[in-house]
């Protein structure tokens, strides 16, 4: 049997230098994270450089439970971008909040090899595993703040639904193992390609997509959303927010077009449906919301259903789509999350919309930042996220999918309203006090780079778009 | 020169503009304000002299999109970078980059907190405005189409009157719920045809049933930007609540953008469809003009009332359009830059009384004359276009209109022109309420009259209304041929289409 | 009589909707609901212990060790979380919980 | 064959009323309890389709570990139950409904179960007819699936690390035991010798 572990190098190393930072930890007296962070940052770059400069060609490992192909490298990118970035700005508030532990940047890593566990997995059972490796990290991290009694219930409550959503996948794994006989991902599109297949397998299937809905917060499985966004630690919710649905999200393509692929007419329904649920609900539960961690939640929950439309396509270019929204929903998040960290006032955190009244008188360049974001979360053009919604409406025009197009499009404009609720905000608004000076200068990088990415996508779209067309293409063999 | 890619270099020169006024810092905040209004002006005229070697280098004897760039852009997809104009963009790109300067000059001293973000939102909306009038991609056109929004909902927002943030979402959402359906049908066009090119576009024949719902979702966008009846609600909203530059821009350029998606879009890519729908624009633009005009009567607000009088006149342009001949079409067009015009100068006599008074009430002027001779004299002249006096601007539009009306139905042109009357009625009447009449009010006495930069605003806007009015021809000889073009296309369409159901 | 895969399934789904049920219904007593959540793994054990012994595969042995192995340890880091809930608040009943609607 | 229908219903019944009695139970050590009986049960399942090897591990890990984590919870977690149980009953006639859908729709498609016609050629590993459960797990466990088997290594590890970071905390004002400075105390720093003058008090 061949093990051939090359193909896992970048976890390979995540997972013995995170081991290592540990150590460190435990040996190092002192409290603080930043050394711990640096180093994660580190080797999270590393891994990264490894994913990157692998051969990009499909490759099995560990006698195929494991794969490395194109599609791979460009969502684990992605996941280790979001991962290193959020945590990069997670230091300077979390030291504020004076709940500094150096297991934070070790439980970030964690979380982040089992994102990538996911994404290469290419069996049921090393899906499994990958995702509760991700899971239990992130319930951990969610109740981080101990004593905070917000955050402790989010963490309950996250770890309740998740791991009511783990058992409805595993229940739903078990019936497709007892129909196919293989837990294999290849094994099992060659047997269902051969004709129909039997109504367990179907409800198998609806059973892990139920449970994969969950972790991507898809309507009607995104309740946690609000509550664990809300009352996690800021920091963490902008890991949240990003990182694990990136990963779930190509963990959630990867089954459906790899071993599921053929049984289109069966699952296409219910994306259609949860596609649509998702962009309804998150754009007219938002309106309503005055804490800004919570309206984010359900413009996550939005966004997912924008880019599950590029699944529900099924097709190359859809799947094209949504790794493009994928990556620009990243940019986004991330430079919005790093302005809602910098919003402080005499050292307490502020969470309110109304907090950010006037910014852009007091904080001209912050409030110019989270402007040119919300329009790009609108989708309005020349903004990168009018691009996200063009490439999978696109889809969804060619796969005929013209209900759920429409209904796409009018949800926009809903969304449109709140987003455009913050810019009124800071824009129209009389200021209230100004902002603490953030300490260090990653909060400042980080939100100047992705609203410039932002920015200069419409005039630069190549790069980005061509990758995901090579890693779309990955999915589509032949 | 023709070398250089000139309609990009106008588009993103005021980009560049706006990118130098972002980067301008300093200690004091009138050094700041200071130089960002220099610099605002300095490229607004550069760009409308770069504009004008626009007009130089036009080929009036060939309805070919000219100065034409193109660039890869979208990978993967057929979507370039595609710029050029026509005989019908031509002078629409001329007309923004000809107000642009006269509403900087005009937020001079009007506008004193914000200047610089003030500046940097008018060269952006600049730049998306003319990048959408150059446009010869759909997507492309769509980015600058609904890029406007950005900074008109910024402008409105922030420099505003009392309603502004009620006005500001409602211009925005509107606008965007229009536009999104024509996103869809874009994509739709795409593949079908395989590209979003649009003189490729132009030359493709879409099947019956798609070409009426995508002329539908055409309409949706462009009716609610024109804007029509009954969606044209958001208009007197946005023109009350806007800063007076902004609703010059408003009327004097955005309201164009819809007849010009009309003329660029709707016409030559479904003529079937255009055919079918000719009644109900016709029943719709008869409606807004008659009942907007009874509507503008009874205001007690200039700008609301001169809003009203836009959507009566954009009645006259989506009439003209769709009369589909030379006379209705270039009458359309010209009506539209006459419009553009002579509305963006109401809105500068009114913003000239309002930075005095600091009310819109028509109740509380009267007697002007008294104390604002060149005034009086000014708004006048612009009322009177406004009518269509002959000799003025207004009148070529309106005159042309209705020649082509009454070549298609005489019902219409009957409509139409008790439209003009009613027309005259309203300005006419506004004029008696606040020029003329005792100066009633004690604060009203020490008004005083028009200063040199105010004279020097409304010149270049005097000349054009009488050299439009006068000798339209330097204006109408380079749209024949595209316009030409584009209604021989649309009937042999037709002629095609009935001869496939005459063969069946 | 012959018992079947079918008998093995069938003892599997009951548990299964136990558990589900149990999640449901007690949604204010985390710990009930975290021995659903057990049962319902239990569940799915022996689905797919049955489906190993009558495909005459191992496979579905070695995801029920595995299955068995992450179920402990999640259950270890539920409890924790319990336990710190507690702390803050004094009590195990989450209020909106009650939101879950299937 | 009589006997091991019978065992079989023996053990799904108790499974079965077990696990009803976890989710119903009043108080949540009796639940424990049941959960506990229910595992044993389930291990009697296991036993019935040979998977010797994983009864056992349900009955030594599940029992042993994870039942009496619960149990230990339970118990420290000082909680009046009673008023937790509160909207039980309100649910349970709607809840009881869904859960028998459930039940049925899961009975049918499960009773008339089937194999993919090729499931019985593309086994990953079949089962060796000579060795005994154990050793055939053992074999493919730390071989053919050393990928999971070191995955679920890094779970028990974040697991072990959650639970600390969550749970433990250095009190202050609590005495400890500090062994090596007690018998590392010297005379001259434990005793002081004063002399006190008779009569005259301290």
């Amino acid at each position: 049997m061949e093990l051939n572990i090359l193909p896992a190098r970048p976890e390979i190393f995540i997972a013995l230098s995170t081991m290592a930072l540990m150590m460190i930890g435990v040996f190092r007296k002192d409290q603080g994270m930043r050394l711990h962070t640096l180093l994660a940052v580190g080797v999270m770059a590393v891994a990264g450089l490894l994913v990157l400069f692998g051969t990009g060609e499909r490759d099995l490992a560990f006698g195929g439970l494991f794969i490395a192909d194109g599609f791979a490298v460009y969502t684990k990118i992605l996941v280790l971008i979001a991962a290193a970035v959020s945590l990069v700005m997670s230091v300077g508030f979390i030291e504020r909040e004076k709940i500094e532990r150096f297991e934070y940047p070790v439980l970030v890593l964690f979380a982040t090899l089992g994102m990538m566990m996911m994404i290469s997995a290419n069996d049921l059972m090393s899906l499994y595993m990958g995702l509760e490796l991700q899971s239990l990290s992130l319930y951990i991290l969610a109740a981080y703040h101990r004593d905070n009694s917000r955050a402790t219930e989010a963490g309950l409550k996250y770890f309740v639904l998740g791991a009511l959503a783990s058992g409805l996948l595993l229940y739903g794994a078990s019936l497709v193992y007892g129909f196919a006989g293989s837990t294999s991902f290849d094994v099992l599109a060659e047997t269902f390609a051969s004709g129909e297949p039997h109504v367990g397998v179907v409800v198998g299937l609806v059973f892990v997509l139920a449970g994969l809905a969950f972790k991507i917060s898809a309507v009607p499985f995104h309740m946690w959303t609000p509550d664990v966004y809300e009352g996690a630690p800021t920091p963490v919710t902008a890991f949240f927010a990003v990182a694990p649905k990136i990963a779930a999200m190509a963990l959630l393509v990867r089954v459906m077009i790899g071993p599921f692929g053929d049984m289109i007419a069966q699952w296409q329904q219910v994306i259609i449906f949860v596609a649509a649920a998702s962009m309804i609900v998150g754009s007219f539960a938002a309106i309503t919301q005055t804490n800004i961690k919570r309206l984010m939640a359900y413009s996550s929950i939005g966004h997912v259903g924008y880019a599950l439309m590029g699944l529900a396509a099924g097709s190359e270019l859809g799947v094209r789509g949504l790794l493009v929204y994928l990556a620009i929903y990243l940019f986004m998040n991330v430079g919005a999350f790093a302005i809602i960290l910098s919003m402080r006032q005499k050292g307490r955190a502020l969470e309110g919309i109304n907090d950010l009244a006037g910014l852009s008188k007091t904080n001209p360049a912050m409030a110019l930042a989270m402007a040119v974001l919300m329009f790009s979360m609108a989708g309005i053009p020349p903004m990168a996220g009018f691009w996200s919604k063009f490439y999978v409406f696109l889809a969804a025009i060619e796969a005929n999918l013209i209900t759920l197009a429409v209904i796409g499009v009018l949800t926009s404009v809903v969304g449109a309203y709140y987003y455009l609720r913050i810019i009124k905000v800071m824009y129209f608004d009389e200021p209230t006090e100004v902002f603490d000076r953030p300490v260090g200068r990653t909060i400042g990088v980080v939100t100047a780079a992705s609203t410039i990415l932002v920015l200069v996508f419409t005039f630069i779209p190549a790069p980005l778009v061509d990758s995901a067309g090579v890693a779309a293409a990955a999915l589509f063999p032949g | 020169m023709t070398d250089w890619p000139l309609l990009s270099i106008v588009t993103f020169l005021p980009l560049a503009g706006a990118l130098f006024i972002l980067f301008i810092r300093d200690e004091n905040p009138d050094v700041v304000a200071r130089n960002s209004r220099n610099v605002a002006l300095l490229t607004s005229v550069a760009t409308f002299l770069v504009s004008l070697f626009v007009w130089v280098n036009f080929d009036p004897t060939t309805a070919a999109f000219q100065m034409v760039d193109q660039a890869r852009w979208l990978p993967g997809l057929n979507i370039s970078y595609h710029m050029g104009v026509d005989g019908i963009s031509l002078f629409f790109v001329l007309l923004s980059t000809f107000l642009m300067p006269i509403c900087i000059l005009s937020a001079w001293e009007a506008v004193q907190h914000r200047v610089k973000e003030y500046m940097i939102a008018f060269l952006v909306l600049e730049t998306m405005m003319v990048g959408m009038f150059c446009a010869l991609d759909m997507v492309l056109f769509y980015i600058f189409f609904e890029g406007v929004l950005i900074p008109m909902f910024i402008i409105i927002g922030v420099w505003g009157g009392s309603r502004r943030v009620y006005a500001a979402f409602k211009l925005f959402l509107y606008t965007l719920l229009g536009s999104v359906l024509m996103l869809l049908a874009m994509l739709a066009m795409y593949f079908q045809a395989g590209t979003t090119d649009i003189p490729t576009l132009m030359a493709y024949n879409f099947p019956f049933q798609l070409q009426i719902w995508l002329w539908l979702a055409f309409f949706a966008s462009f009716a609610v930007k024109i804007p029509m009846w009954p969606v044209h609600t958001w208009l007197p909203d946005a023109h009350v609540e806007a800063p007076t530059a902004g609703s010059v821009i408003l009327a004097g350029v955005l309201l164009k953008m819809g007849g010009y998606g009309l003329l660029r879009f709707s016409v030559p890519m479904f003529p079937l469809a255009t055919d079918m729908f000719v009644p109900l624009v016709y029943t719709l633009s008869v409606v807004a003009v008659i009942y907007t005009s009874l509507v503008a009567l009874v205001q007690e607000d200039i700008k609301k009332l001169i809003a009203y009088s836009s959507v009566a006149h954009m009645g006259f342009v989506t009439i003209g359009i769709f009369t589909l001949n030379q006379q209705g079409i270039e009458g359309a067009i010209f009506q539209m830059l006459s419009h553009g015009i002579v509305s963006g100068a109401l809105f500068l006599c009114v913003g000239v009384i309002y930075d005095r008074m600091h009310t819109r009430e028509i109740a509380r002027y009267g007697g002007l004359v008294t104390r604002m001779p060149k005034y009086a004299v000014i708004f006048l002249l612009f009322t009177m276009a406004s009518v269509g006096l002959p000799g003025t601007s207004g009148f070529v539009g309106e005159f042309l209109v209705l020649l082509g009306a009454f070549q298609d139905s005489s019902w219409v042109a009957f409509f139409a022109a008790s439209g003009l009357i009613l027309g005259a009625a309203y300005m006419l009447y506004l004029y008696r309420r606040v020029v003329f009449g005792k100066m009633t009010r004690e604060d009203l006495k020490s008004i005083v009259d028009l200063s040199p930069r105010e004279v020097a605003m409304f010149a270049p806007l005097i000349l054009l209304v009488f050299w439009m009015g006068i000798y339209p021809s330097s204006f109408l000889d380079l749209m024949h041929a595209s316009v030409g073009n584009l209604i021989d296309k649309y009937e042999l369409a037709l002629s095609a289409s009935g001869a496939a159901v005459a063969a069946r | 009589m012959e018992i079947g895969l079918a008998h093995y399934l069938v003892v599997a789904a009951i548990l299964f909707t136990t558990g589900v049920l149990g999640l449901f219904l007690n949604r204010k007593n985390v710990i009930i609901i975290m021995m659903s959540l057990e049962l319902m793994l239990l569940a799915v054990n022996i689905n797919l212990v049955a489906f190993s012994a009558y495909l005459q595969d191992m496979v579905g042995q070695v995801f029920t060790m595995f299955v068995l192995t992450v179920a402990a340890a999640e259950a270890a880091i539920g409890l924790a979380i319990v336990v710190i809930f507690f702390r803050n608040r004094g009590t195990i009943a989450v209020e909106e919980i009650s939101q879950m609607k299937g | 064959m009589i006997v091991q229908a019978l065992v079989f219903y023996m053990f799904a019944a108790i499974a079965v009323a077990g696990g009803v009695m976890v989710i119903s139970a009043r108080n949540p050590v009796h639940s424990v309890l049941f959960l506990i009986l229910v595992f044993f049960n389930a291990a009697g399942l296991f036993l019935l389709l040979g998977a010797e090897f994983l009864a056992m591990v349900l009955v030594v890990v599940y029992v042993g570990a994870v039942a009496v984590l619960f149990l230990f919870v339970v118990m420290m977690l000082d909680i009046n139950y009673l008023k937790l149980r509160e909207g039980f009953l309100q649910y349970l006639p709607t809840g009881a409904l869904v859960g028998l859908v459930l039940l049925v729709e899961l009975g049918l498609v499960l009773g008339s179960w089937v194999f993919a016609p090729e499931a019985p050629a593309q086994l990953a590993a079949p089962t060796p007819a000579d060795l005994t459960n154990t050793e055939a797990l053992g074999q493919i466990v730390y071989t053919q699936y050393v990928y999971l088997f070191q995955a679920a290594g890094l779970i028990l590890l974040v697991a072990m690390v959650g639970t600390i970071l969550l749970t433990l905390r250095a009190r202050d004002g609590v005495r400890r035991q500090n062994i090596s400075r007690q018998i590392s105390r010297t005379r001259e720093e434990s005793v002081e010798i004063r002399k006190v003058p008779t009569r005259g008090g301290i």
